[in-house]
């Protein structure tokens, strides 16, 4: 797992009531407080705080230099960052939504990700790359889209994603304390989810977590899907079912530890995600599953995914995202007689 | 070997024969830093009054229009709506200087530009419906769906128009863009591209002063965006967007360069968003009222309708009659987003590809399983 | 599988022996030749021919306008052919490199992608999109990447990579025919293996074929990797083992039928790919060949692939890369004592 | 709020104080489109002749070290070479006006420029030799990685440059970027980032008429590249980058206006590669040996020479020991390149991220054990 400076936790700050985008805001606010290194910049950052207003008020505390509104272009945007990661700044760059990083692809590939590897380490490039993804906020066409494939497929990238409102605060402050470049992808949907958090707690990277216990089946499962396998969970004891939710937060570095005595334990697991299934990420964590559990499983590792289709418009976008139901449906294929 | 034409050559004199030329004169690209104005300045007296009166009912059609959509929108009739008001004189002017056979390559904020080019509007508002993607035969109406990830529709009018010459067809290409989209890569590509090909695109910049939140000042530090044109050797022109007529004027000679193969044009229509971003933006975040205010003295509509009581060239018959046509699109638009649109939830397995993969059919079996299980859920 | 226009077979062209840059060459030769819509574009690909010399001649044929030398910015070109096809033209695409197709990702994912879906089939863009990849060239950074899995990932794309001449020829020829988006990856390496064509012959998009038969296990391989998959089977005949070898040949669609087929004759697989493992193609291959063959499996479908760092320097590369070796040992771990 | 100056303000005259202002004038940005020589004109004369001399032996050295790198690769000792002939004098004329705070970001043909910086050519070359991805500390030598993606390194310069900026440093980053790049979306982010951020950035374009093999007539239609300033808002600079003298004397100029705050510049320095693009490229292809004839008249170390003996600047001794330290230098390349590099597989894991990922770990162990085998096969 990455290095992770864990910075003191604030006093003995307590446990506050927030929603995702708020606990996303502390946690730039206190990495600011904390690093004078650490600097903000994207489209509308400054003075708007963000669309979704994860930046709010931080021009405001910091100023427009550390906040930092940046002309229309995401190459040009994380271009920039590397260059100020190579002078010991730490830039935090939001790119506004999901299909709009692809314009930054080749910084992202060709620079940030290889930096580090091609001068042996010379030159570390600790930026925090955070996109809003996903559907379900109705979102039109380009702004609903799940990238995580093409970031966990390119190596020298940790890619998160959190799904709770605490995660969304210790895993941010993780990505910004760690000394390699961090896509950090940010649930849409899961923006104004309310939860308590503890300040100044820093969730070391790599680590996948259980977050229900079972006996069925596991559902594996990360990022905006995490409250609907949650839900499926529950809907599935009518049937019988009690099923294990693991939540990946990480996929590269990817925590088989934890995954695979997970699905050991069950014998049986579905994989779920919003992302196009064909060669997304599930594709990668059903193979390593039943690469390394082989003779533990019951069943195949099914996959629930959307569909290889590109993303719907909004009032078609609820038969595309995997849903409690599709869920179940798969858990039911999970070959019970045999 | 080429069926184009080269550029014109370089004027001798200011670069050695031997290194890498031709080389342009910049002097003939150079936008004039003044935007160029018609109403309230003599040059109006020579307009053609029947043009002004059909640029007045295009405005107050296209007022009509972004209110009613703004409306919609509060009904929730619309996901968005990025409103075109204070910027009616471009869009009206963009699809009016164009052919029929021309094409237009809007982005997300030019639906109106798009209904005036002929679509109607609950076709033209399908993507910000939210039912589909996209509303109109693009083909019919040579008109390409409404570009959302910025400046990339830039490089669709270059390669379209080039293709049209490549044909031998007399069709010139107008892409809009704004002031945000401007600092794109894919923006300075196409200039480039079409620079060097001498492709017949007009590129028409919106500068409305943002991009969302960021003003101008943050966006670029040029003397004006239309300055942009001379790194690519083609024209620039500034000109006052809110000034139908001199927008009109403006656009009719840029399509008209570039279709007489004189090369592409880069023009700056300096306007202002009257409303917010789209419906889910504070504009007061970033802006203040009196700038709204002042602004709002500009207004196109105002502009225009001085001009013509101030000169007698319309009457209140003529202002009535242009309300009424506006009040009928209004209504028009009322009847049809009334209705709730059609889905079919299996066509999301539609024209993925010319045939389905397997991989397609299979899943557009699993969905037909889960409607049929909906529809009876014994 | 898309449609594809069966071009009349020229005459009765004899077969003739070629490199495969060759046999690209006559594809795109003969294709021009049938249909004056067919245009190439690209960086140096006119008075040139092509760092690679695929579209050699071509200008000198055809005209500077249908064999296009671009300015140097690829998404300006990848931008402008949809443009021209949305105007009726067949271009046909060369990006330089694998690393320099990023910079046209948005490009092709926003536009390219999605545009028959966006318009529900009124913009279809027969766009073929031509791009050397992959390593074992001695190539320096960023002329060596597989980035087949970012395409494969992408719904709207058909993705194809060939490994032989013939399918260097038919494969290009289907390609061009296709009125769907194309992305053709030319292994570089292959460039110079010779063989013999038939002109005029085009393969359907969409059919994986068996290259070698097998009855102890399956290797399940593309592009660069077929010829190093079919020298692993001949090694294997010393330790007993025969293996089958497919050829995937077309990612997007996928050829499920061939595939479980060929593995549920052995009932053992291996994936074979020089790309990044992690979130690789191969890990849709695995996964979706476990999900189908569960039980006719004896072992679980193994992966040998490029490890999960950036593309090596040339003289480190032969390290990387799959080579018969570690294909073999691969083989040899799947559970035959069991 | 900011640390920064915003940029000077508009000239009030040429844009309305309400419309998206300020503007900048654009007479001071726009390039004389006359290439600025000094070498042959009066203004040589001013010239201190021990600048000249040191010009010279670096241009000596550097086309030395330009013939040995060519011919490592024939021996294949180098995987590739593109060579920097003929563009010796913006190569040196880089490195010479920047002081060691400043930072170089490179392109894949500016080795020469690196080796100018004070790398080893064995460190320089190291990308191109093929044993590792970089050779040099680049913070030690505020050096970035030649890089190869076109103009992606343009951004990197400028983000340094603002950073810097930040701090309080006094620091200026130049950027190397060929006509061919200057073409990519990436370059034009570059130089607009700059223009906004007033970053003290120099972008020298190396305007060698070529990319591979596509001319400059192909790539632009400018009237000259160093007129894309404008558009920017920055200044530009057009030089004969094969007058020495002339390319050192406007890079001091751009280096010193950006140090001081008065924003970026873009300087293009005309010149042209004699080889091929690189040692597998094959230029007759594209090219007439005519036109090649012609640029050797004008080979800048011909030139400079010329004027030094000319002007009695230079003796044969002087010439002999400018000579003798490009002999000593190439003797010095042939013996570090002879012996073979070393290499470690296990290498490879190293510095993917600061520590090995899992998966990494078990990777390592796969090849650990493999090179075990191979080593001890039984
Ligand atoms: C590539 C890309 N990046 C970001 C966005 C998000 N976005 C949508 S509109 C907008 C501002 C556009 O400003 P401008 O070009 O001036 O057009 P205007 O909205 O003023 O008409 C932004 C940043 C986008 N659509 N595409
Ligand atoms: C993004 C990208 N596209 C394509 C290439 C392949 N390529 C390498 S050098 C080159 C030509 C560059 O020309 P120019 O910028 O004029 O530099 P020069 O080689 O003349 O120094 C090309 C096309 C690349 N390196 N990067
Ligand atoms: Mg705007
Ligand atoms: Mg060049």
């Amino acid at each position: 797992m990455s290095t992770v400076a864990t910075p003191a936790p604030q006093s003995s700050a307590p446990a506050r009531s927030l929603t995702m985008a708020q606990a996303l805001n502390t946690a730039l606010r206190d990495a600011m407080r904390e690093d004078p290194n650490v600097l903000v910049m994207g489209e509308d950052v400054g003075t708007l705080g963000g669309v979704f207003r994860i930046t709010d008020g931080l021009a405001a505390e910091f100023g427009a230099d550390r906040c930092l509104d940046t002309p229309l272009a995401e190459a040009g945007i994380l271009g920039s960052a590397i260059g100020m990661a190579m002078y010991g700044l730490r830039p935090v760059v939001e790119l506004q939504f999901d299909a709009f990083a692809y314009p930054a692809f080749e910084q992202l590939l060709s620079h940030v990700a290889k930096m580090r590897n091609r001068t042996a380490g010379q030159l570390p490039l600790p930026i925090t790359i955070r996109i809003p993804y996903g559907g379900g906020i109705g979102g039109v066409e380009h702004h609903s889209d799940s990238s995580e494939a093409y970031y966990a497929h390119t190596p020298g990238l940790h890619v998160l994603t959190p799904a709770t409102v605490a995660d969304g605060y210790g895993m941010l402050r993780a990505a910004i304390a760690s000394d390699d470049p961090v896509v950090f992808l940010e649930p849409k949907r899961l923006y104004w989810s309310k939860d308590e958090i503890t300040p100044g707690s820093v969730e070391p990277i790599g680590r996948a977590v259980v977050r229900r216990q079972g006996t069925s089946a596991t559902l594996l499962t990360y990022g905006p899907s995490l409250p609907v396998c949650l839900e499926a969970a529950e809907a599935a004891k009518a049937e019988g079912w009690d099923l294990a939710v693991v939540d990946l937060r990480s996929l590269t570095p990817f925590d088989d530890e934890t995954v695979m005595a997970a699905v050991r334990a069950t014998g049986r697991a579905v994989v779920v995600h919003e992302a196009t299934g064909f060669g997304g990420v599930g594709a990668e964590i059903a193979a390593r599953v039943m690469e390394r559990c082989f003779h533990h499983l019951a069943a195949p590792v099914l996959r629930v995914t959307g569909f290889d289709i590109p993303f719907p418009p909004p009032m078609l976008e609820r038969h595309h995202l995997p849903g409690v139901d599709r869920i179940l449906d798969a858990v039911a294929r999970l070959q019970w007689e045999q | 070997m080429t069926l184009l034409d080269q550029p014109t050559g370089p004027s001798a004199s200011v670069w050695p024969p031997d290194a890498h030329g031709p080389r342009r004169d910049p002097a003939p690209l150079l936008p004039d830093p003044e935007p160029f104005r018609m109403l309230g300045t003599p040059a109006a007296d020579k307009l053609d009054p029947e043009l002004l009166r059909d640029l007045y009912r295009r405005l107050v059609l296209g007022r009509r229009y972004n209110q009613q959509a703004t409306t919609l929108t509060k009904q929730g009739r619309l996901a968005v709506y990025p409103a075109s008001t204070g910027q009616e004189a471009c869009q009206v002017a963009a699809a009016a200087v164009l052919r029929e056979t021309d094409w237009l390559f809007p982005s997300y904020r030019d639906t109106l530009a798009v209904v005036s080019r002929g679509v109607r509007p609950v076709a033209a508002l399908t993507l910000l419906r939210g039912n589909a993607h996209h509303g109109w035969d693009p083909k019919a109406h040579r008109t390409a769906p409404l570009c959302t990830p910025l400046a990339t529709q830039a490089p669709h009018a270059v390669g379209l128009a080039h293709a049209a010459r490549l044909r031998g067809d007399d069709v010139v290409a107008l892409t809009m863009v704004g002031d945000g989209g401007t600092s794109e890569g894919d923006f300075h590509e196409a200039l480039n591209f079409a620079g060097v090909l001498n492709a017949p695109v007009v590129f028409l910049v919106q500068n409305n002063g943002y991009a969302i939140s960021v003003p101008l000042s943050k966006q670029s530090a040029a003397p004006t965006l239309a300055h942009k044109a001379v790194g690519y050797g083609i024209s620039g022109r500034l000109v006052d967007g809110n000034d139908a007529a001199a927008v009109h004027s403006v656009l009719t000679e840029a399509v008209e360069h570039a279709r007489s193969g004189r090369g592409p044009v880069l023009v700056e229509a300096v306007t202002y968003r009257l409303e917010a971003h789209t419906n889910a933006d504070d504009a007061t975040r970033y802006r203040t009222s009196d700038e709204v205010v002042a602004w709002r003295q500009r207004d196109p509509l105002a502009v225009l309708e001085r001009h013509l009581r101030e000169h007698d060239l319309i009457d209140d018959a003529g202002v009535a009659a242009a309300a009424e046509a506006a009040e009928e699109l209004a209504a028009e638009m009322r009847a049809e987003f009334h209705s709730e649109p059609e889905l079919d939830p299996m066509s999301l397995f539609e024209h993925v590809y010319a045939e389905p993969t397997p991989q397609l059919r299979e899943q557009a079996d699993l969905l037909a399983a889960e409607l049929a299980a909906e529809a009876d859920p014994r």
